[in-house]
């Protein structure tokens, strides 16, 4: 399954919603924040966002800034 | 009795905002934080690199600050919103920065994609504070849309060179009803002093520490002289006279005595 | 480790100096001196009025400050040194700030005649510091005949204008190895602070205070961009650029996403 | 005897020395200094000094000053 | 070879535009207009007094000047356009300073609202020039809107304050394309010498002259300052320096000859 | 009628004085001197090499000029005295600029030795025009001992920063009773008009015209902004405003009229 | 007949288009601008503009301006 | 003999007076300023000013200077 995250394209596999992805990914949930086709998505309802061929994500932290 | 910054439904004891942008490391952060004083501190949101695990930005800032997220990046109001939106889905608050910029070589804010971000984000119960170029007239658009200050810039971000829009942001100061914070470009703790004697409700500071040799006594200094303004802005000066005022008696004294 | 100013023997920890003329009421002297944390104080001398009793400015001051008479009134280096000597046999210590002024309109001093008092009062084992017009020769030939510091004006007494001696103060500062201290001017704690930020070694201020509003606040006000100044002096800022600096993360963030 | 304090010319009797001259104008000597004839007068020196026709005498305190 | 400045299809000699309001009587304004050199002349409609004969100014503005008719009064693009549509029924020319300002203490200009004015007028034909508070990016709107210039404010409207906006307008001299030429506030030659040393490409300057002692000696110092600045730009300047650079020769001269 | 600079018993119609020093190549300077229009313009004297052969500065001087030879290289009165001396022994007249300097640094001048070399000379005929720090009881001293005008520095030689003396050199100006001409520093137009607008009697530049890329053309704008500011002097400004004072009438138009 | 010229109302006779009016207030043709009912009118259009009843006319004029 | 020049030491030979030495150096008289031992001497007494062993000579002439 191939999708969009961050605006590359990436092929992913045994990957069902978000919560897989930012554990395969061994991101902290914490320190992040995930958007899924355009929505944001709480981390509470990561599980329950399932992904799809052809979705758009972006995963963003925070970092230092002015 | 005490002088209290209200933004937001907050009370600030400190008129220093700090921006935690280009340090040499993130650990000095923490104690430039903290030499501050500052309650309100900028961060900004960026992609994850997925294949390098980076530190955490909100790991260094005290619990008892107040963060707002810059929309660094954003180049018209959507990408704004949507930036705005992000930051809040983090579960950090909804103080926003609002920093629109299409002009890569002097980051100059537009004021007019910055005035439809603030009428969508006010709407959405965002605290917004927007990052402008000085103008009067935008200033009380972006107030009557809900903006809770207005941030002109002094000179250009990161250039250190200071107040350089005085003549505008004196009229703004004077003319608008909600707090109006010089943001970018002020380079010394006499810059920001200046800001604060004009009436100006707080500063927002973050190159001028970062590049500094010493960012923690840098940020201790800018500290003081913010609370030095304003207590002078408080105190009220005495004017400008043209021609010398002795400060000591002059008259008689051995000047009649010598013969 | 700590930023301590040797002038005459003495360790100061306060770099602010204060004058306590033109003060509106005398009771208000001690608590503007309290709030300024100054170290030095100066005084002046002037005739009894042998008809009315004077209260003494001396009860004023706190014990732990050094007091500093000016020759104020004097017209020429007799004149000055005469002052001298009678400020020190009233006992109250022997540091002397000279000051001779021919120009009754804007009270600029007289640098050859103020050159003259400094060597013989040096002799006589007084701490000079002598008011002066900016001017790096005579600065040198004034450190030369045994100043203890120099003074230079920010502008004409008690005018409230501020540093605009800049350019000479500046140069100064860079070559004299004695400290510089800025009398005179200053206007606001912006001044005072941008003048510690030049590395200047001290301010003298009275005016500024004595016409504020609030000269108890004014004076905390100043103290505290005293600090400020010199805490960026020593923290050394990173300079100046002419064009904008980003103190976000600008790259690639959203830029390449809304497609 | 006609002396003169402070550039003024004033006839004073009974008075023989300092002391008796800083008493009799109710002054407070902690609180000034006093030049006879251009010297400079110690205040342990003041009972000293005697006072004769034509004497000039300066008298001065501190006052506030920048 | 010839320096000329191209605004809407007009080659224009002189880069100093002049204002012809508030002298203190009608005929000195022909002086005063030739004294400038003028080109462009700006006038002002404003409704008859049908009970009182005033004299008509355009009589005293010589026929080869460019008239351009600003839209005073006018607090919003809608009333801009009415105006200018009056003033070219007037049959004199297309050329429109557009003026909207809703700031009646500071008269700072309106750039959202003068932005539409000028994407109406633009269109219909009209050699727009916008009054304008400096904006970079308001600029580039209002430049692709079909400004055939933008002038921003030196300091607000007649107060004789100088190039205030200095950091703004040099921004604006080198990233837009269109000619800018500050308008308002220019109170001394200096000032305008300096306008034209940054680039800029002509001033426009009305109060400064009227509220001169000798309004017409006034003209001829500007429009030579004008120039003066105009040259030093094309000539191009050396540069600062931070230390002292010997302008005779000081090697050796007398200095090894003295033994 | 006419406005004419007396100094030395000749009247200038000039108010722009010239160096010759650090010219590309001594041809350009005969241009850069007529478009000057400069009446006084100074040379150096300096040891002939014996080995080759220089070209005569003075060829290049047209014979109207006055000719102002300054004693650079001298670091005392004395010295400054012999040069002088050798000066008018070559039948160039007596016009001296006392240039005395013993810091190799900002070259700033000797006020001290200054006076005495004024004194010496101006006993023995010479026209003296003394390059000084901005000092006004120096100045007076100057003054009194003979000097026909002073020169006090508006920054460091060569520097090209501008006036940045401006504070003294206006007290200087009103209180002075022999000509104040601003020498060293001016680096642009604008900084020789603002010298004149101050009241000013002339300027004299060098480095800004050598360094410039088009020297000619450098020196016809210095020239006109000159006269642009000795104009403005003349014509008197109408002083400024803190707040706008509207140049065009905004009374009634359309105001009402939108009912 | 009352029309409304330059903001206030005037009861006007014997003047039917507006070069009529012009020359009735003694106004130099050459000098002023005429605004018939927020249409800009020009000058050889004048006598063929009727004016009636609630009309609203605005004269203006060429003044000195910055 | 020997004198100094500029201060420089150097040997001249068959030269006797201010004149001789201008030209055997090949200046040009009307550019140049002649101090001999410290006294300037005027163009027209250069020929009458002899030339003594260590004589010190300083010959100048106009630069460009500001």
């Amino acid at each position: 399954m191939v999708i969009k995250i961050n605006g590359k394209e990436q092929a992913i596999e045994e990957i069902s919603n978000l919560i897989d992805l930012v554990n395969s990914k061994g991101l902290n949930p914490g320190a992040i924040v995930v958007e899924h086709n355009l929505e944001v998505i709480p981390k509470d309802m990561w599980s329950e966002v399932s992904i799809a061929e052809g979705d758009t994500i972006e995963i963003v932290s925070f970092v230092g800034g002015g | 009795m005490e002088d209290i910054l209200r933004i937001g439904g907050k009370s600030l004891r400190s008129r220093f905002f700090v921006g935690t942008g280009k340090f040499p490391n993130k650990a000095i952060i923490r104690d430039v934080l903290e030499a501050s004083g500052a309650d309100v501190v900028t961060v900004a949101l960026r992609r994850v690199d997925t294949d390098s695990v980076d530190e955490n930005i909100l790991e260094y800032i005290p619990d008892n600050c107040t963060l707002m997220t810059n929309t660094s990046g954003a180049r018209n109001a959507d990408e704004a919103v949507r930036i705005a939106r992000l930051a809040r889905a983090a579960g950090c608050g909804d103080w926003i920065k609002i920093e629109v910029i299409s002009d890569n070589k002097y980051l100059l804010p537009d004021n007019m994609e910055t005035l439809k971000a603030i009428e969508i984000l006010a709407k959405e119960g965002f605290i917004v504070l927007p990052y402008m170029n000085p103008d009067l007239t935008m200033a009380k658009r972006m107030a009557a849309a809900g903006a809770a200050a207005v941030m002109p810039l002094g000179s250009p971000i990161g250039t250190n060179r200071g107040l350089k829009t005085e003549e505008l942001v004196k009229i703004m100061v004077e003319e608008i009803d909600i707090p109006v914070i010089v943001d970018a470009g002020l380079g010394r703790p006499s810059d920001a002093a200046r800001c604060m004697e004009l009436g100006c409700d707080a500063v927002l500071v973050n190159t001028a520490l970062a590049t500094a040799k010493d960012p923690v006594g840098m940020a201790k200094a800018f500290s003081q002289a913010v609370e030095a303004g304003r207590g002078a802005y408080l105190a009220q000066t005495g004017g400008e006279r043209e021609c010398a005022s002795a400060s000591s008696p002059l008259t008689g004294f051995l000047t009649s005595s010598g013969e």
